[in-house]
């Protein structure tokens, strides 16, 4: 019954079958209806391990496909499918959910609302995860948008409709793009030459064909290849966010409730990254090339800029936000960095590339176990004396000893200390990116002081000091049991992962091999356009 | 001499514009409803030329036909709709009806 | 061969996570709820895993002797000296080794003395490889017995030192609450102990790295135990800011650090010291036999712009250039002199050097054991270890910018020693100067030399921030020596081991005989390079004369520092009272190091120290580099310096008499009386507030410029450094303010400017909608005459 | 004299053999009318209500035309002209019965169950909705443009009258005198266009018009000659007429304030039964130009641009005015006027995609599928509406006002009501999961086609596309005023039982969730109905 292929439509749906027999628990049961829900991250943790026992290691490729027509009219099947990218990634998720579960005993209004949306929530992101046909993947990629919309806008903060609906809106207008660049596929993909790979008449949205049609460079010209990228590139980013798009982030963190902040920061923010890596570079290889140098600058960008942005903060939890801001621009910039020589035409110091993918794959995991951490902190005091304001902490390691320990290690894990899994992608990302451009490597290579600095302070301002400055002081009580297993949850993954990286490594780097050689070859096989092609220094 | 449609044409197109001129400048809705059924009698007397003049033969009479009909109908609804404007607002005066609007 | 390879990586791993083992312990035992904060378990354990570490290196030193047959101290040719057992410590490898010494010299084939090998691969990207592996020779070892001994004494002087945290109320003096009382919290007993752990843990891994990645790893997690350490008074809130200035400082020098990694990264393709094995029996070579090969000369290109690496195998094992250039692998010069600086930055950074070394006094926060082991012994020596452990890499112009930080240093920390009146300051003032001292000896081609000074620095540097801390202690936290005098007859111990480390890094020594401290030893090593060196290029005279006038100056300041604090009339007669001998617990430990710090380096240059030291120095590095040919600085031979010993030695001692007497005449007989000098300088005075005033009768040159130089130095270091480092800062946060404005009025700002704009827009068009019924009609009649009329315009023609 | 009495004699068993067999739903619902008043004056009838015998003969013509419609698509049935060429018997043409006839249903048990007329005006209301309903189904099969104008006035007369139905209400008098008249002078401006197109082409049936048109039109003729500039405002005229029925934007002057006076049942059927009939009537005259001339088809391409100028027109002007309305209703008049603009869209490409001039195989398939978007958006659109004005009603039914700000807190006592006008909302917005989206999707597909064709069909996509993204603002103020702020405790109790009223609820609101998951079945059927409309002429 467990096969591979049926194995990811299980993970997709068990969440939305226990949303559904919550409808039939009563109002006032609270308390089953949370270990109802909690029983479903269960499960759908343990189908995930047991997709990786599915999982062969040394192959590449898509594995575990499964093709269902869905539209025949418009050739758009239920097609499902997973490599070390997406599994990955799919293991985090359910971890996060898992434990940002755990974390919403603390969520008092309307339960079954909550725990309902919440499992639709993992729905939509285990579908995108899986989705290998552009029209599901988009589905899947706004049912994400409603139950969050409705998590953050209900049981948010004060200001939560603001930040409900400027989510809401940043996300739609991304989709837009997402769509027009969508149906310019699907019609490019109607020509006769691609009748070939297709095999059926009329467009396709079947990703692995639209990416083996953009190998060929043939079907898709270069302007369209370039259009397309910059479409479904800002489509994604907007999710990442990189600089320009991010200033929704800080307003859905600061306004989220604390486990939904979390999985905000754990695995949406992935999504965007996931995106850019399954569909916006294959799919326009042309396209991502020329724009590469523009991608590290944004990515090196938003590093400072967010690291500048959370020195400012006084807010801790905006300051965590703004922080993310600063760590994803090293995924940006690990995925970026694919240097062409003018001499051979080919990615020069493949291997250097390589090792940005893998760092960028690296660093999106040890985020989406590091931030969820921080948050989770700023949550644990955030319940008790209901304000976040930095100036008026203090004191709090003699308060809470153990609380302050485990905020510091996760905190280390932000800040990139070795040994705990920041520092791995990090590093990797900064190292490669010498090859690709010195200038651009020095000023990341830079962010790493601001990130001490930005995160030190905090640390020295809210633990450290006397005396605990701020509002109803008597509230401060030791971390609870529940907590404290959250926290070393946490924190064990931090250590596992920064002491042996290849438990992420020995997944990935295969499939990104494979990518990094169809995307230079699918760059070499475009023709050029008769402009000299002018490369970056 | 043979009498050819543009004369009529003319006609009915200075009725046309009697008829819509009439709409739109009367305060009341009796008026306005007069100003209707003058558009309806412009496009009547077009149909009748055409039917004489250009193959439609009769089907232009019949068009007629159906339009003096309908615009009975119409006339009918319109004057109890309007009766029941007076009812509820003790005017015809089709301007102080303004209490739907933004 | 192999099974010695294991054996020793073994041992020393053994040695290597003992400490860490003991953190965990620590951390999860003692947070145990009912834990009772009396006990001194924690530090027991701590002891047992360290000294076990100790055991363990000797027995690989021991193993490593063996398996070389000792060829390390019959290497140097004219036999060994008289047959002075090296140290008397009482721990079987002294003895072991002694009797050694008259086994039967056979001679066949060299045996293998460098073994390197792999722990585990982190990472592995097409044939980029990334892994934790292990790099053992006879630097190594000696690192290893160095840090594991001197870590053991502190531990055990600190059970004592750190007493009165056993307590479950501790008052904390220095912080005072917002009620004005002082502050109180549980005693932290256990926490010092794990994080004493950590550290040597990290320091060790530090050591034992086989790659520059694996250092730079264990670089940053010492930079967090030293913050740690540093903040662990964490109510203190200058505690706290020292403890964040250390981190940030060292993580500058980590940005360095980071981009010389880069570029190795990128050029070389690998991060390991030795040649790596593959599993297919492919060998790959490591960094040192990419860039010097067998011979240690750089294969450039004719126009000496580009350097070739070495990455192909000639029939007998060595590492030549490839001829062909399609396979050659080139980096340019320029390239591979920013890499040998930005690890050099790293070094700055970590061991306190001229840029960035603001941070060590600040650092004297911690408490006296952490100041004596990790910001004087180990952690600041890290940065002089990585510049030998990397040296092959450096090409002579980065040797030469090294040798000029290391003198600078040497005499702005010497200078502004002069001035500090806290008795530790004085010790972070003295330990930055040493730091110079060893840099400059590996810059100007003294391996050995700078070496050597940084083990005998790391005994006796050790042992006086231990008397110091007995001292403090004592006096019950009163650390300004102003407040402290005639502590001898109170102190006797503390004072007279005290005695014996100011006498070794002044340098003293019976001339004519070879019995001398250990501080003698290697400061004549370095000084006699030094000499050496200026001889080869006259135009650097200034790296032999300005270390000379250090010499002397540190003499000075420490002989200051004795004489102010353990002779004279006690000057607080409240606090003489309560003056009170340490327990045996510090005292032990004092006395050990007083016999480490007096004896390590016996026998001077062909002591067994020395050669210990030398055995394993880069290829190329003892016949000197003649500069001549490629017009860059070139370095004295081995046979150089030897000629040039006996001058530079001599010239030291007078140095170091000169400082010693001065300082008598102040303060020892305190002929002239330091006051009234204080008030004719009174403008300075005020200058130097926070410096106590100089008094200095004698107006002699020596003492005026120093004094103007040292004021000099003071204000650079506090008003240019600290100022840079405060602007950067402040800076830094008026950007992320600017940056925090833009983000909200900019950005913000547009997006909601489109959805008011659109909303704005959307009420207007509400007022269109009149209401009015005969407005409808006339729309009509109007909207079908512009539609023809648009229609009619824009039909598209033909 | 005998030719008269064989015209006669053929006209006799031409219309008794075949034309009045095909007829027979439209007779069944006359018959239903009559049966109506009858038990207005029998004692003997008395007893029964009106609204069974309504729904009884809506139910038989509603089953009637399912099996005609059966026949048509099986081939048993061919399409035929009938009662001489005036109205059209096809798949399309029944189809849109079929659609009229189901809605019909759906609105007399809306009224049965919102219960606005009571029980002694019952046969009056239902006389009405049922001519109105004859009058569209006639619009829908006219095939001469005297059919064309006589559904026109039967649709529009009694729909004057039901929206001056709550005889008291003053607001109602005052929506139904402006409805009266804006109307008749709409039907005045069509009627005189009829009248010039049928004296040009001296015919009144549609298919002959565009052979006609090129006889008298020589070739090449631009706008300056006379005889094409009377064509163009002739048809211009027409399309007045139609242009007032589906509230187009010059044209919509009406719609909000007559949807804010009429009853929320009332104003639901409008919005959609008008909107189907005319949509098809407009289809019908846009594919009456063709099989003319070149220079028929550039007016007809010129048309067609203008219709797609006017459609994003429309759509802007919708979403954007809807922003600041209190009243429910008006904001739902709006959307209703936005949601015409994207049909039109739907329409426009059509134009454009017929008479482009390269035309070829295929722009015939694009067509078809502009014909399919259309088709499959108004079935979409049926239930999306109706669900929001059946909640409206019942939601006034218990509270009495249509406010937004009296929807506060409505979640919280009744559940199952505010969940059924979320998925009507989510479907209005156009998110995925919901029928909506596809249906968006469809349309933008075709009038992205349509941009290969002309340039100025970019900006009618660019319209659509940002007009999306305006949609979300006014659509998620209901949502967030139901489920986001709190209920003000002074306010009316909102409680439905399951039984007659949440199921009806259900049942028309999950259809629109599920044709957004399973639009695969429905998509056949519609192409099946464009490609016979298509090729059949």
């Amino acid at each position: 019954m467990f096969t591979a292929e049926t194995l990811t439509s299980w993970i997709i749906f068990v969440p939305t079958i226990f949303a559904f027999f919550l409808i039939f628990f009563d109002k006032k049961a609270v308390e089953p209806m949370r270990l109802w829900a909690l029983a479903g991250t269960v499960v759908t943790m343990f189908l995930s391990l047991a997709l990786i026992g599915q999982f062969t290691l040394g192959d590449g490729s898509i594995q575990g496909k499964v093709s269902v027509p869905w539209i025949a009219s418009w050739n758009i099947n239920y097609q499902l499918g997973y490599d070390g990218i997406s599994l990955t990634l799919v293991v985090l998720s359910a971890f996060v959910f898992l434990v940002s579960m755990l974390a919403s005993w603390g969520i008092e209004k309307h339960v079954k609302g909550y725990l309902i949306l919440f499992l639709i929530l993992e729905t939509g992101v285990m579908g995108v995860f899986f989705a290998l046909d552009f029209f599901l993947f988009y589905v899947f990629w706004e049912v994400m948008l409603l139950p969050m919309y409705f998590l953050i806008g209900v049981w948010g903060g004060p200001r939560r409709e603001y930040a409900a609906i400027k989510f809401f809106l940043y996300t739609l207008a991304g989709g837009v793009l997402m769509l027009i660049a969508l149906l310019m596929y699907y019609f490019g993909s109607a020509t006769p030459e691609a009748m070939a790979i297709t095999g059926h008449s009329g467009g396709s949205f079947d990703l692995i064909k639209l990416a083996e049609m953009a190998q060929t460079g043939k079907i898709f010209s270069p302007g369209m290849q370039v259009a397309g990228f910059i479409l479904l590139f800002i489509g994604f980013a907007i999710k990442v966010p990189t600089f320009p798009f991010h200033t929704w982030l800080p307003d859905a963190h600061v306004e989220a409730p604390t486990p939904i902040s979390m999985i905000l920061a754990g695995v949406l923010l992935k999504l965007g990254g996931y995106g850019i890596i399954r569909i916006a570079f294959p799919l326009c290889p042309y396209g991502a090339q020329v724009a590469a140098y523009a991608l590290v600058a944004i990515g090196v960008v938003s590093i400072i800029y967010g690291a500048f942005a959370a020195l400012a903060q006084t807010d801790f939890k905006r300051m965590v936000a703004y922080s993310s801001v600063s760590h994803m621009g090293y995924v940006l910039l690990g995925i970026a960095v694919w240097k062409i020589s003018e001499v051979t035409g080919a990615a020069e110091g493949r291997d250097y590339w390589l090792m940005g993918m893998n760092g960028a794959m690296f660093q999106m995991i040890a985020h989406g176990v590091s931030s969820p951490g921080m948050f989770f902190m700023v949550g644990v005091i955030y319940d008790r004396v209901h304000h976040r304001d930095l100036n008026q902490f203090g004191g709090l390691s003699g308060l809470m000893p153990n609380y302050s320990g485990m905020a510091a290690v996760i905190f280390f894990a932000g800040l990139g200390l070795p040994g705990l899994c920041g520092f791995i992608g990090e590093v990797f990302v900064v190292l490669s990116v010498w090859n690709y451009s010195k200038v651009l490597a020095i000023v990341s290579a830079g962010g790493v002081i601001l990130t001490a600095g930005y995160i030190l302070w905090a640390l020295q301002r809210v633990y450290l000091g006397p005396e605990y400055k701020g509002p109803h002081p008597e509230a401060i009580t030791p971390m609870t049991s529940r907590e404290q297993a959250i926290g070393w949850l946490l924190i064990v993954p931090c250590l596992a992962l920064g002491v042996y990286p290849n438990f992420v490594f020995n997944y990935t780097n295969d499939s990104l091999t494979k990518l990094v050689d169809t995307l230079d070859s699918g760059y070499q096989n475009t023709p050029k356009p008769n402009t000299v092609q002018t490369t970056q220094k | 001499m043979e009498p050819t449609p543009d004369k009529f044409l003319f006609i009915s197109a200075v009725l046309f514009v009697c008829g819509v001129v009439c709409m739109t400048t009367k305060r009341n809705g009796i008026g306005i409803l007069m100003g209707v059924e003058l558009v309806l009698n412009a496009a009547n007397l077009n149909f009748i030329t055409f039917s004489r003049f250009t193959p439609l033969g009769l089907d232009g009479q019949v068009f007629s036909l159906f339009v003096i009909v309908l615009a009975a109908a119409e006339a009918a609804v319109a004057l109890a709709i309007a009766l029941n404007f007076y009812n509820n607002h003790l005017t015809i005066d089709v301007d102080r009806g303004d209490e739907l609007h933004g | 061969m192999e099974s010695l390879g294991n054996r020793l990586s073994t041992l020393l791993a053994i040695a290597w996570l003992l400490p860490l083992f003991g953190f965990v312990v620590e951390v999860f035992a003692m947070s145990w709820p009912n834990a009772n904060r009396k006990s001194k378990a924690a530090a027991y354990f701590a002891i047992f895993c360290i000294g076990f570490g100790f055991v363990c290196s000797s027995i690989a030193f021991y193993e490593w002797g063996n398996g070389t047959d000792w060829a390390v101290f019959k290497a140097v040719d004219h036999g060994h000296g008289e047959a002075a057992t090296a140290t008397e410590h009482g721990d079987h490898a002294a003895v072991g080794h002694a009797d050694h010494e008259h086994k039967a010299v056979t001679h066949e084939t060299p045996k293998q003395t460098v073994f390197a090998g792999t722990f585990y691969n982190l990472a592995q990207f097409g044939n980029l490889k990334v892994s934790l592996d292990y790099y053992i020779d006879s630097l190594t070892l000696a690192m290893f017995v160095m840090v594991t001994l001197i870590a053991t004494c502190i531990h055990i002087f600190a059970t004592g030192y750190m007493a009165e945290e056993l307590v479950n109320d501790y008052v904390d003096h220095q912080v005072h609450t917002h009620d004005g009382g002082h502050f109180h919290r549980p005693g932290r007993f256990y926490k010092f102990f794990s994080y004493m752990s950590l550290f040597c843990f990290a320091m060790l891994g530090l050591v034992l790295a086989g790659n520059i990645f694996q250092v730079f790893i264990f670089w940053e997690l010492v930079g967090i135990c030293s913050y740690l350490l540093i903040g662990f008074y964490v109510e203190r809130h200058s505690a706290s800011t020292a403890a964040n200035k250390a981190f940030i400082v060292n993580r500058v020098g980590d940005f360095g650090f980071i981009i010389g990694l880069m570029i190795l990264w990128t050029s070389f393709g690998t991060f390991s010291f030795a040649d790596q094995h593959g599993t297919d029996g492919k060998v790959q070579p490591g960094l040192f036999s990419m860039a010097r090969g067998h011979d240690g000369e750089l294969a450039k290109t004719t126009d000496g712009k580009t350097v070739v690496l070495k990455t192909e195998q000639d029939g007998h094992g060595h590492w030549e250039a490839p001829a062909e250039p399609s396979h050659q692998k080139t980096i340019t010069y320029t390239l591979l002199i920013v890499a040998g600086l930005g690890v050099f930055g790293g070094c700055v950074g970590k061991s306190a050097q001229f840029p960035l070394q603001t941070w060590l006094p600040d650092a004297m926060e911690g408490p006296t054991p952490v100041s004596a082991l990790v910001h004087s012994a180990t952690m600041v020596a890290a940065g002089v270890y990585l510049a030998g452990r990397f040296y092959p890499m450096f090409v002579p112009e980065v040797l030469l910018t090294i040798a000029y930080v290391g003198c600078i240093t040497a005499f702005v920390g010497a200078t502004i020693a002069i001035v500090a009146t806290d008795i530790k300051k004085v010790l972070a003032y003295s330990t930055i100067s040493q730091l110079g001292y060893m840099m400059l000896g590996l810059g100007v081609g003294g391996w050995g030399a700078g070496l050597f000074h940084l083990v005998t620095h790391a005994c006796f540097k050790s042992l006086m921030f231990l008397c110091s801390g007995s001292v403090i202690a004592g006096c019950h936290h009163e650390q300004e020596m102003p407040k402290m005098g005639g502590l001898l007859r109170k102190m006797p111990i503390t004072a007279l081991t005290m005695l014996v480390g100011v006498m070794a890094i002044a340098g003293l020594a019976i001339p004519g005989t070879s019995i001398a401290f250990s501080g003698y030893h290697s400061k004549d090593a370095i000084l006699a390079t030094a000499l050496a060196y200026t001889k080869l290029n006259p135009i650097h005279f200034l790296l032999f004369v300005v270390p000379l006038l250090t010499a002397g100056i540190t003499s000075f300041y420490m002989f200051r520092l004795w004489f102010y604090t353990f002779l004279g009339k006690p000057r607080d007669q409240h606090l003489h009272e309560h003056v009170h001998e340490s327990p045996w617990e510090m005292t032990g430990p004092l006395l050990l190091l007083a016999v480490l710090a007096a004896g390590c380096a016996i026998g001077g240059e062909d002591g067994k120290l020395f050669k210990m030291l030398t055995f394993s120095q880069p290829v190329g590095v003892a016949d000197g580099v003649d500069g001549a040919a490629a017009h860059t600085v070139s370095l004295p031979g081995h046979t150089a310096i030897h000629e040039s010993h006996s001058t530079a030695g001599s010239a030291a001692l007078l140095a170091a008499f000169i400082g010693m007497s001065i300082s008598y005449l102040v303060y020892g007989k305190g002929v002239i009386n330091p006051a009234d000098i204080k008030r004719q300088a009174a403008s300075v005075h005020a200058f130097l507030a926070n410096k106590w005033g100089f008094d200095d009768l004698y107006d002699v040159m020596f003492v005026k410029p120093a004094h103007v130089v040292a004021k000099f130095a003071a204000a650079i270091d506090k008003f240019v450094f600290d100022e840079i480092l405060h602007t950067f800062v402040r800076m830094g946060i008026a950007v992320s303010k600017w940056d925090r404005k833009f983000d909200e009025g900019v950005i913000d700002g547009i997006v909601n400017l489109m959805g008011n704009s659109t909303y704005s827009l959307g009420i207007s068009l509400r007022n269109v909608q009149t209401g009015k019924i005969r407005q409808y009609v006339t729309f009509i009649a109007v909207s079908v005459v512009t539609l023809f009329v648009l229609l009619f315009a824009l039909y598209p023609k033909g | 004299m005998n030719e008269i009495g064989l015209l006669v004699q053929r006209l006799l068993d031409e219309t008794t053999k075949t034309s009045v067999g095909l007829f027979v739903p439209e007779l069944v619902l006359s018959g239903t009318i009559v049966a109506m008043l009858l038990c207005r004056i029998l004692p003997l009838l008395w007893r029964v209500p009106a609204q069974w015998i309504a729904l009884l003969g809506a139910f038989t013509a509603f089953a009637w035309t399912l099996c005609q419609f059966d026949q048509l698509v099986g081939g048993t049935m061919q399409p035929t002209p009938i009662f001489t060429g005036l109205l059209m018997f096809d798949q399309f043409a029944t189809f849109f019965r079929m659609f009229l006839c189901l809605f019909l249903i759906l609105t007399i048990t809306l009224t049965v169950l919102s219960g606005i007329p009571d029980r002694e005006d019952g046969p009056d209301f239902y006389t009405l909705l049922i001519g109105a309903t004859l009058g569209m189904m006639i619009m829908s099969s006219a095939n001469h443009l005297l059919m064309v104008f006589l559904g026109v006035e039967m649709a529009s007369v009694p729909s004057y009258a039901m929206v001056g139905f709550l005889k008291g209400r003053k607001k109602s008098s005052e929506a139904a005198l402006k409805y009266v008249v804006y109307g008749a002078g709409a039907a005045g401006v069509m009627l005189y266009g009829i009248s010039l197109l049928a004296g040009l082409t001296g015919t009144g049936s549609l298919p002959e018009i565009g052979h006609r048109l090129s006889m008298i039109v020589s070739q090449g003729a631009g706008i300056s000659d006379p005889i094409v500039r009377t064509i163009v405002l002739a048809s211009l005229m027409v399309l007045v007429g139609l242009a007032f029925k589906l509230s187009v934007f010059p044209f919509h002057f009406w719609c909000p304030d007559v949807f804010e006076g009429a009853a929320a049942e009332v104003a639901g059927f409008l919005s959609v039964a008008s909107k189907a009939g005319a949509f098809a009537l407009l289809v019908r005259f846009g594919l009456a130009f063709s099989g003319g001339s070149a220079a028929v088809s550039e007016i007809a391409f010129a048309l067609g641009i203008g219709i797609g100028v006017l459609a994003a027109a429309t759509a802007t002007f919708g979403n954007l005015s809807a922003y600041g309305q209190t009243n429910i209703k008006r904001m739902l008049a709006y959307s209703t006027i936005a949601h015409a603009g994207y049909m039109l869209m739907a329409v426009s490409a059509l134009m454009v995609m017929k008479y482009s001039k390269h035309g070829g195989a295929e722009s015939t398939a694009a067509t078809l599928s502009c014909i399919e978007g259309l088709i499959y958006y108004l079935f979409v659109y049926l239930f999306m509406n109706l669900g929001a004005f059946a909640i409206v009603a019942l939601v006034r039914n218990q509270i009495f006002s249509e406010e937004i700000e009296d929807y506060n807190g409505l979640a919280t006592q009744c559940p199952l009501l505010c969940f059924g006008m979320a998925l009507c909302i989510f479907s209005l917005i156009g998110l995925p999961p919901m029928g909506g989206f596809f249906a968006k999707l469809v349309i933008f597909a075709s009038v992205f086609k349509a941009t290969s064709v002309h340039w100025a069909m970019w900006f009618v996509l660019g319209a659509g596309a940002i007009n999306t993204v305006f949609g979300l603002f006014y659509y998620i103020r209901i949502l967030k005023a139901m489920y986001l702020k709190p209920r003000p405790d002074g306010a009316r109790k909102v409680s439905y039982d399951l039984m007659p009223v949440g199921l009806f609820v259900l049942m028309i609101c999950l259809p629109t969730l599920g044709l957004g998951i399973l639009p695969a079945r429905f998509t056949e059927t519609f192409n099946n109905v464009a490609s016979v409309l298509l090729t059949g002429r």
